[in-house]
């Protein structure tokens, strides 16, 4: 079942030259895709390809251009109200860069409590618990509850980001780069978290990455995107195992490894 | 009190030396420099330096200065029997500063120009007492007043709408100055002034100065008051009171040769060291300070009240808010110490037990509520307060009710909008009961509008004995009848009389034959001023 | 950006002319008769309407206000017959008080007031920002502490004890300034200064009490900014990062003030004007008031209505380009 | 291989409520000319603050301890005029957070050519060609254009790629980067670290670089610091950390990799 | 979920702190001595405004009544004695010319001047910010529409206007009148700031960030934009008050403030001034009381934030 569609989103961003004179330039171009329940769809792509603008905008966060948005059936695109808001509290967001989507005059707990108080939960055990579970459970110290964002780690911050979309019990998340200011244990336990609450919520995912081998791990569909247009869309083994755009090809061989030598002394050593 | 300057004091006795310039650091601007238009005793004083009229005041302190002496004319007038039509021959060698001669014909220009609409805005006397057509509207509009004949270039023959025997004094009024004929249309003199007198305007910044140089075609021998010692005048306008102060107390430079308006209360304290008491002027301002009480008013209806009312303001008090017996005397009689023929008495002393008395008497010693119409200038506060206080005494709850400056005389000169009590003043035009008494007590001058008898009084007593002595021929007489008019007025007792007001003057250490004047509430006469040492 | 500033201007001009309707409509149903206050103390109902005639006071509000509004554009004539006069566009009409054209009184005095306005917003932005700049760099010393407990004590000192204070002391105890005089910057270009000086500073001192309190209060916030640590870690001088990264950010909002503070200075400084006998429009303003002299007031309001106008005008304008991320919306 | 950068027990504590804590203990390490240092760890060990204690910019009320000298020279202690001069110039650090690191009210080009001026002079035409230049080189695409652009205007990969080139600009001998690629797609990353490897070799310029890509760093790193909660937990050279490693840590670390050819469970579409 | 709730949100307090910090705030305020003092001032002020006639009980003089004895009149009234009348009697010593006892006058006038200028401050702030940052979120007509009511009511300089309108409104009650007619006026020029800042942090991530939490716009503004404009919210506001002590002062001096006898602070300060020289007392002791009473407010304040601000660190 579909749970949200886009169609043809367009984003143009008009830009002032010094001497006011105007350039338009599409970070977007009519991309189309679906995301299905309790599916994760992964994006990747070049950098600066539009995937965080396209993240923007069915996240009705950036209004689009052109195209329309479509959410459990209902054209969203120019949703206000009560519509909008029920929308809001389906689709959650964990933004690309952690500090600047931190209200810095807010302490953690107060910023892992904002969709609760603005979605007017109450959760059993009071919303400051909440907010402490929401910490331990992305590997906080809950003990640095009424600490405010400057005063953490790169990691740390985007774990906040990440707790706080996982705060009410969205049908969608969308996570811009989520993981990647992570190292790979505490990555590999978010990914863990994200996958359980997937597997018990039933949770969809839109999950924009430049680590490929975390897409495979937790993606079932992958779109590739390059200079605004979607350049390839498929299951993560077809795009993985047979991909058809050149563009496609030109990442998956750039990806870096390990030295296989030294991994497999290492794997020799245990 | 003692250490208090006695009036009069410390007219600098010096005389002053020819030359110079006199600097004069005033507060506001001249209204305006058109003698039609202006009337107060700043600018009056002033337009005796350009301007001449047939009489003028004479020159020098106390009575001296409100006795009318010839100007233009060779002596002050000739009337007919009834003193309604009057006739005066002009001085030889008279000249404007154009040097166009001063004749009849200018004479009944300048006095044509009260008429006009636009400038006879100043002293009321011309419309009032010159006979004139009925719609006639000045010599810019209805050309040559017929009534005033010039039979020949010297000779002026006046004629008035009614008997009035104090013309002379009327005259000097500077709403009757000559002036070129045809001159002035418009607000030409209000910057440009054609003199008659020893100086004229060299230059005039509107608000920020004013410069008079010697008028060369102005002959000393044509003028027997004017001393007119210093070469010229400068004056600052728009100077803040406190800084006034300051800069006299101080003498810098050329403040040494300058004078200034009267001081501040908070500076009188200040004068009474030794190096200042010889520069310090101080005089009666020639009004006087009073309470209207309104005598149309439910309780103050009732003479009784209103004598408690008298009897019950502590006028040390009201002094005490004006200033200090240095700068105000406690007021008894209606008529300033000033004015001809006034009486000194004081029927209502201060005294609660009979004030109390006279209530109780009246059926109010319950007391009552009552409104007073005041300015929110800090001065009349104080007073204000300080009658709110004296009169709780005697269970009369008083409310003071601040009325902006501008609107001030107009709400209270509007019987429609006057309240129960006003805190006002009245300074007569000139010294005598003729411009004090009528026009504060006449009951058929009660008007809907611009009202100026604020206790309503209309007394049928009163108003004939107005119209006698109005028709008196003698002026020493009339002025006496005045005095006796006055009591007989206050038995009534529709207003406090709170104080008369004294001026305070420093002056620089440079001035001399600085006095205060009387005819121009207490201003240092302009005439006579000059300096002990001018500087080249 | 054509579209915006048309629409602004069109603001502009719909708020001028409803200042001018206002302002008409309260001092002509609300103050008191002008022609009393000219008639003066022995008057006559006669009299009164002969005044009213004169000013043009016995008009109907609508003639009058229509009259007001020609005059601005097109010129008017006053009076009849020799007493004619032509008031050429822009008329604003003639004083009650001294029959002085309205028009010439504004002229003659605004440079008065323009130059009090700008000398102290020289001073008052010098100061303000210095001292607001220091206090914030040394946040806690003892430094910061007495600079911002003399910027309380200078914002709770009224402006005219101030000014009578100081010319107290400077001028009549230490002599050091002669007292304020109005003359010309060509006539003695030194005397004209040490005029200027007090007034400038009196002005001066409770906006820069307000600038500096502000300044260190946004440089602190912007001091805590991850860009300053970039800054930083360039190696520029310190007063190259201070000036150019903290102080951009912290001074964008004090623009607006900044804008609002001088423009409605350049309608007169009321009380330091009075207070120092200068010439300028806040003296006009004072006097009119005292004086019941509508065409004045009504000339000092539109004027400072003016100059506020605009200045808002200038201050979005201003803001827009200062930062980037605010974008002009014309809708 | 000469030293150019040695860090001995550096220990960085902050004051809290609940008393001083150490955010890095006792860290020592040495970066060589012609050399790159890889420090990988935990979240939240102290990296950022290790890297930020060289460039003696961190935040107000940190303290630190020890010892850090760049060309035999004490930094811990210096002047604040000479560390100055050696920030931007000698040393550059690319941070970990590119919008907030970014002052939003200048154009990207202005804020790299202030730092090019700084150091080097020169007219603002002469600056601007260096600094299109640099953002030529990071693989943006219309440099010329996009220098007047404001940081909100770009997107996340490109912001970081505008920190690499104000980093790389005056081409410093010690550059601190702090995870400088994670924004980056695989391809532009090969590309910037080839940039990097050749700065390298030209000009000897010494790397410490910051990353949870370990594959990364294994393919640049000569030597490799592993930090947990603060402590440096294992330190040597690349191979000898990768192949052998001696900490449960950093093995753990290192299981802990996804491997894009073996996902841990295929999931049906 | 809601939308009832959504709405009651909005009208609650802005930013409410957690309940816990308010414990730890108040607890670091105890320990901190300029705030304590300041705190301590405050009461006292407070305490005798309310106890004023208590005051003049003791002393046994009330605010409005005359003691010639202690001016000398011939003077022009200074007061007898030095440092304006100090003495047993009146221990703030007694106004010149009608020799009125301060300290009694100090009391009764904290009760009009505190009251007004307190008063108007709470309302153009209120009214500023809730204003003020509409206008600078929307950017909309809304906007459009606040600006031109803002030039509109900037656009008439303020003292001429209060003049104006509150020398024709009736008496009533005087102090009620004055702070809606200063705050009428007032509250544009911080509504400007407000905008500009707003503006500028409503375009930050972190709005973002709370809009896709499903933050109403009232929240946005209030919950997510107000704390981060509370560094100049606080200047204007703490200097707002001895701004408006002197407006006060100003439109009674003018005569259409507080109608005498009824003393204020500000009445007290604008007719010290002509004193200065003699009696510069007069001037000092009520300028020395509302700036202390500044000073107490904005340490207060500044305090305070810092408290808030300092969360687990320091
Ligand atoms: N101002 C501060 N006050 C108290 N603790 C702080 C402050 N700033 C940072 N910390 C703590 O210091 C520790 C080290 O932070 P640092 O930024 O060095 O981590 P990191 O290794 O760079 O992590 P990441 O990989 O997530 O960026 C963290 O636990 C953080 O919470
Ligand atoms: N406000 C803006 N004004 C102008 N251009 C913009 C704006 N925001 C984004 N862009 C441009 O739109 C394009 C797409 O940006 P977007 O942030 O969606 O990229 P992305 O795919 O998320 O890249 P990355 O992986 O680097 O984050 C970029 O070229 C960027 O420069
Ligand atoms: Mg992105
Ligand atoms: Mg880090």
């Amino acid at each position: 079942m579909t749970l949200l569609r886009a169609n043809d989103l367009t984003k143009r961003f008009v830009s002032r030259g010094p001497l006011g004179a105007k350039t338009a330039f599409t970070a977007v171009d009519r991309v189309s895709f679906d995301v299905r329940l309790g599916e994760t769809l992964a994006v990747v792509g070049e950098s600066g390809s539009g995937k965080s603008t396209t993240a923007r905008m069915i996240a009705k966060l950036l209004e689009p251009s052109e195209g329309t948005l479509e959410f459990e059936g209902e054209d969203v695109t120019r949703a206000k109200g009560a519509a909008l808001a029920r929308f809001r509290g389906n689709v959650q967001v964990v933004f690309q860069d952690p500090f600047s989507s931190l209200n810095p005059r807010h302490t953690v707990e107060r910023i892992l409590m904002a969709p609760l108080l603005y979605q007017g939960i109450a959760p059993d055990g009071g919303r400051r618990a909440h907010a402490k579970e929401l910490m331990e459970r992305v590997g906080l110290d809950p003990d640095h509850s009424l600490r405010y964002p400057a005063q953490f780690s790169g990691g740390q911050a985007q774990r906040i980001g990440i707790a706080r979309a996982l705060a009410v019990n969205p049908k969608l998340v969308i996570c811009d780069e989520a993981v990647s200011a992570l190292d790979v244990s505490v990555q590999a336990q978010v990914i863990e978290l994200l996958r359980r609450l997937q597997r018990e919520s039933g949770f969809s995912y839109v999950f924009i990455a430049h680590d490929l081998a975390v897409v495979r791990q937790i993606a079932q569909r992958v779109a590739v995107m390059s200079e605004g247009r979607i350049v390839e869309l498929g299951t993560t083994a077809q795009v993985f195992g047979d991909p058809k755009d050149e563009y496609t090809r030109t990442l998956l061989a750039a990806i870096p490894r390990i030295d296989p030598e030294w991994e497999r002394r290492r794997r020799e050593r245990v | 009190g003692g250490g208090a300057p006695s009036p009069g004091a410390g007219a600098s006795t010096a005389e002053p030396a020819t030359g110079g310039t006199v600097h004069v650091l005033a507060n506001a601007d001249f209204s305006h420099l058109d003698p039609a238009r202006g009337f107060d005793g700043g600018v009056n004083n002033f337009y005796r330096l350009i301007y001449r009229g047939l009489t003028t005041f004479g020159a020098g302190p106390g009575a001296e200065g409100t006795k009318i002496v010839p100007d233009l004319a060779t002596d002050t007038g000739t009337p007919s029997d009834d003193a309604k039509t009057w006739t005066f021959t002009l001085k030889d060698g008279l000249f404007f500063e154009d040097g166009t001669p001063i004749d009849s014909e200018a004479v009944k220009f300048g006095f044509s120009r009260a008429f006009d609409p636009e400038a006879g805005i100043g002293s009321p006397y011309g419309r009032m007492l010159l006979d004139a057509p009925k719609d006639y509207k000045g010599p810019y509009l209805s050309g040559d007043l017929g009534t005033i004949e010039t039979p020949d270039d010297k000779t002026v023959v006046i004629h008035l709408r009614k008997s009035f025997p104090d013309f002379p004094s009327a005259l000097a009024q500077p709403v009757f100055v000559p002036f070129p004929k045809g001159t002035g249309a418009g607000a030409a003199f209000d910057s440009k002034p054609i003199a008659s007198g020893p100086y004229k305007v060299a230059s005039y910044q509107r608000n920020a100065s004013l410069k008079l140089v010697r008028n060369p075609h102005w002959k000393r021998e044509t003028d027997d008051v004017r001393a007119a010692r210093p070469d010229a005048f400068q004056w600052t306008f728009g100077l803040d009171a406190a800084t006034i102060d300051e800069r006299l107390l101080a003498g810098q430079g050329a403040d040494a040769d300058a004078i200034g308006p009267s001081i501040q209360a908070a500076t009188v304290a200040r004068v009474q060291a030794p190096q200042f008491k010889a520069r310090t002027l101080s005089g009666l301002g020639g009004c006087t300070t009073y309470m209207s009480l309104n005598t149309t008013k439910k309780h103050l209806g009732d003479v009784r009240v209103r004598q408690a009312i008298n009897h019950a303001v502590n006028k040390d008090t009201v002094v005490a808010a004006l200033g200090g017996s240095s700068l105000a005397l406690k007021g008894t009689a209606i008529q300033p110490p000033t004015i001809a023929g006034r009486v000194e008495y004081d029927p209502y002393p201060y005294d609660v037990n009979k004030a109390k008395a006279l209530l109780a008497e009246a059926g109010k010693a319950g007391g009552f509520s009552l409104t007073l119409d005041t300015r929110p200038v800090p001065k009349m506060q104080a007073v204000a307060v300080a009658i709110q206080e004296a009169l709780k005494q005697v269970n009369i709850d008083v409310t003071i009710n601040n009325i902006d400056t501008s609107t001030f005389y107009e709400v209270i000169g509007t019987p429609a909008q006057q309240h129960d009590a006003a805190i006002t003043g009245w300074c007569p035009d000139w010294a005598s009961g003729a411009t004090f008494l009528p026009p504060l007590f006449d009951g058929r001058s009660i008007t809907a509008k611009g009202n100026a008898n604020l206790a309503q009084l209309d007394d049928k007593e009163i108003n004939e004995r107005i119209d006698e002595i109005a028709a008196m021929q003698d002026v020493e007489a009339a002025n006496a009848a005045y005095g006796e008019l006055d009591k007989e007025i206050m038995k009534r007792a529709p207003m406090v009389p709170l104080a008369y007001e004294k001026v305070v003057l420093v002056t620089g250490s440079n001035i001399a034959g600085a006095y205060l004047s009387d005819a121009y509430s207490g201003g240092i006469d302009l005439i006579s001023v000059g300096l002990a040492e001018p500087t080249t | 950006m054509a579209r915006y500033l048309a629409g602004r201007a069109a603001g502009v001009v719909l708020i001028l002319f409803l200042v001018c309707l206002f302002t008409f409509i309260i001092f002509f149903t609300l103050s008191p008769d002008p022609a009393v206050m000219i008639c003066g103390k022995t008057c006559t109902p006669e009299r009164i309407d002969q005044i009213r005639g004169v000013l043009g006071l016995d008009e109907p509000f609508l003639a009058q206000f229509l009259g007001f509004l020609l005059g601005i554009f097109a010129g008017r004539d006053y009076g009849e017959g020799a007493n004619l006069v032509h008031c050429a566009a822009p008329c604003l009409g003639y004083s009650f008080q001294t029959n002085q054209s309205v028009w010439d009184m504004v002229v003659e005095r605004l440079p008065v007031s323009a130059t009090v306005a700008i000398g102290a917003a020289v001073l008052w932005l010098l100061i303000g920002i210095v001292a607001g700049l220091l206090s914030a760099v040394k946040e806690g010393t003892w430094w910061d502490r007495a600079a911002m407990g003399l910027a309380l004590g200078g914002s709770s000192i009224p402006n005219y004890v101030l000014a009578l204070a100081l010319q107290y002391v400077l001028v009549v105890q230490l002599q050091v300034l002669p007292f304020p005089q109005a003359v010309a910057f060509s006539d003695d270009p030194a005397l004209w200064f040490q005029s200027y000086l007090m007034p400038w500073f009196v002005l001066a001192t409770g906006y820069a009490c307000l600038y500096a309190r502000l300044t260190r209060a946004n440089v602190i916030d912007t001091l805590a900014e991850n860009f300053m640590r970039t800054a930083r870690s360039k190696g520029l001088s310190p007063a190259l990062t201070l000036r150019r990264h903290a102080l951009r950010p912290a001074l964008t909002p004090i623009t607006t003030i900044f804008g609002m503070d001088f423009a409605a200075l350049l309608g007169g400084a009321l009380i330091t004007e009075t207070v120092f006998g200068l010439n300028g429009v806040g003296k006009m303003a004072a006097d009119s008031i005292a004086k019941n002299d509508q065409p004045v007031i009504m000339a000092v309001t539109l004027l400072a209505a003016f100059f506020v106008v605009i200045g808002n005008v200038v201050v979005d304008l201003v803001y827009t380009r200062l930062d980037p991320r605010v974008r002009i919306t014309a809708r | 291989m000469s030293e150019l950068l040695v860090v001995e027990d550096l220990t960085v504590t902050f004051p809290t409520t609940r008393g001083p804590v150490d955010v890095v203990k006792d860290a020592s390490f040495a970066v060589g000319r012609d050399e790159t240092v890889g420090i990988v760890g935990e979240s939240g060990s102290g990296k950022s603050m290790t890297s930020l204690a060289i460039m003696g910019l961190l935040p107000r009320g940190a303290t630190t301890r020890g010892s850090i000298r760049l060309d035999g020279a004490e930094l811990l202690g210096a002047s604040p005029r000479d560390l100055r001069r050696l920030r931007g110039d000698r040393m550059s650090m690319i941070f970990q957070d590119p919008l907030s690191s970014l002052n939003p009210y200048y154009t990207v080009g202005l804020q790299i050519e202030e730092l090019y001026r700084a150091h080097r002079g020169g007219t603002r035409a002469a600056a601007r060609e260096v600094v299109v230049d640099a953002l030529r080189q990071v693989g943006l695409t219309d440099p010329e254009r996009r220098a007047g652009h404001y940081p909100h205007q770009f997107s996340g990969g490109q912001r970081q790629r505008v920190m690499i080139a104000m980093a790389l600009v005056c081409s410093p001998s010690l550059l601190i980067a702090d995870e400088p690629t994670t924004a980056l797609d695989v391809t532009v990353q090969a590309q910037i670290l080839r940039l990097l490897a050749g700065l390298r070799e030209q000009s000897g310029m010494g790397m410490v670089f910051i990353t949870h890509d370990l594959a990364v760093i294994s393919s640049i790193a000569t030597r490799v610091l592993v930090m947990r909660r603060g402590e440096q937990v294992e330190y040597g050279t690349a191979e000898q950390v990768f192949a052998e490693p001696r900490h449960a840590y950093t093995r753990m670390l290192l299981d802990s990799i996804p491997r894009i050819d073996d996902p841990l469970d295929e999931v049906s579409a | 979920m809601t939308v009832a709730a959504h709405s009651q949100q909005v009208a609650g307090p802005p930013a409410t702190p957690p309940a816990t910090s308010g414990r730890r705030v108040a607890g670091a305020l105890l320990h901190d001595r300029a705030a304590v003092l300041s705190s301590a001032f405050l009461a006292l002020i407070v305490l005798m405004a309310i106890c004023a006639p208590l005051i003049s009980l003791i002393t046994g003089h009330g605010p409005n009544d005359f003691d010639t004895a202690a001016v000398n009149t011939d003077l022009g009234g200074v007061p007898h004695g030095p440092l304006g009348g100090i003495s047993a009697d009146h221990p703030l010593g007694v106004e010149p010319q009608n020799g009125r006892d301060i300290l009694a006058r100090i009391a009764y006038g904290a009760r009009v001047s505190l009251l007004i200028a307190l008063a108007a401050t709470a309302l153009t702030t209120l009214l500023g910010v809730v204003l003020g940052m509409l206008a600078g979120f929307f950017q909309g007509w809304a906007d459009q529409v606040i600006c031109r009511v803002m030039d509109f009511l900037m656009a008439f300089p303020a003292l001429i206007f209060m003049i104006a309108i509150l020398s024709s409104l009736p008496q009533g009650n005087r102090p009620v009148l004055l702070i809606v007619v200063i705050s009428v006026f007032g509250w544009p020029y911080l509504a400007r700031v407000v905008r500009g800042q707003t503006m500028t942090l409503a375009n930050r991530e972190f709005v973002e960030a709370a809009r896709a939490s499903g933050a109403s716009t009232g929240a946005l503004v209030f919950k997510e934009i107000l704390p981060n404009l509370r560094s100049s919210l606080i200047v204007m506001t703490t200097l707002a008050v001895p701004g408006y002590v002197g407006t006060e002062a100003g439109l009674s001096f003018l005569g259409v403030g507080v109608t005498p006898p009824t003393p204020s602070w500000g009445q007290m300060i604008a007719s010290s001034v002509g004193w200065y020289a003699v009696d510069p007392m007069y001037f000092a002791i009520p300028g020395t009381f509302l700036f202390l009473t500044v000073l107490s407010l904005t340490v207060l304040g500044d305090r305070l934030r810092a408290a808030f601000d300092s969360g687990e660190a320091a």
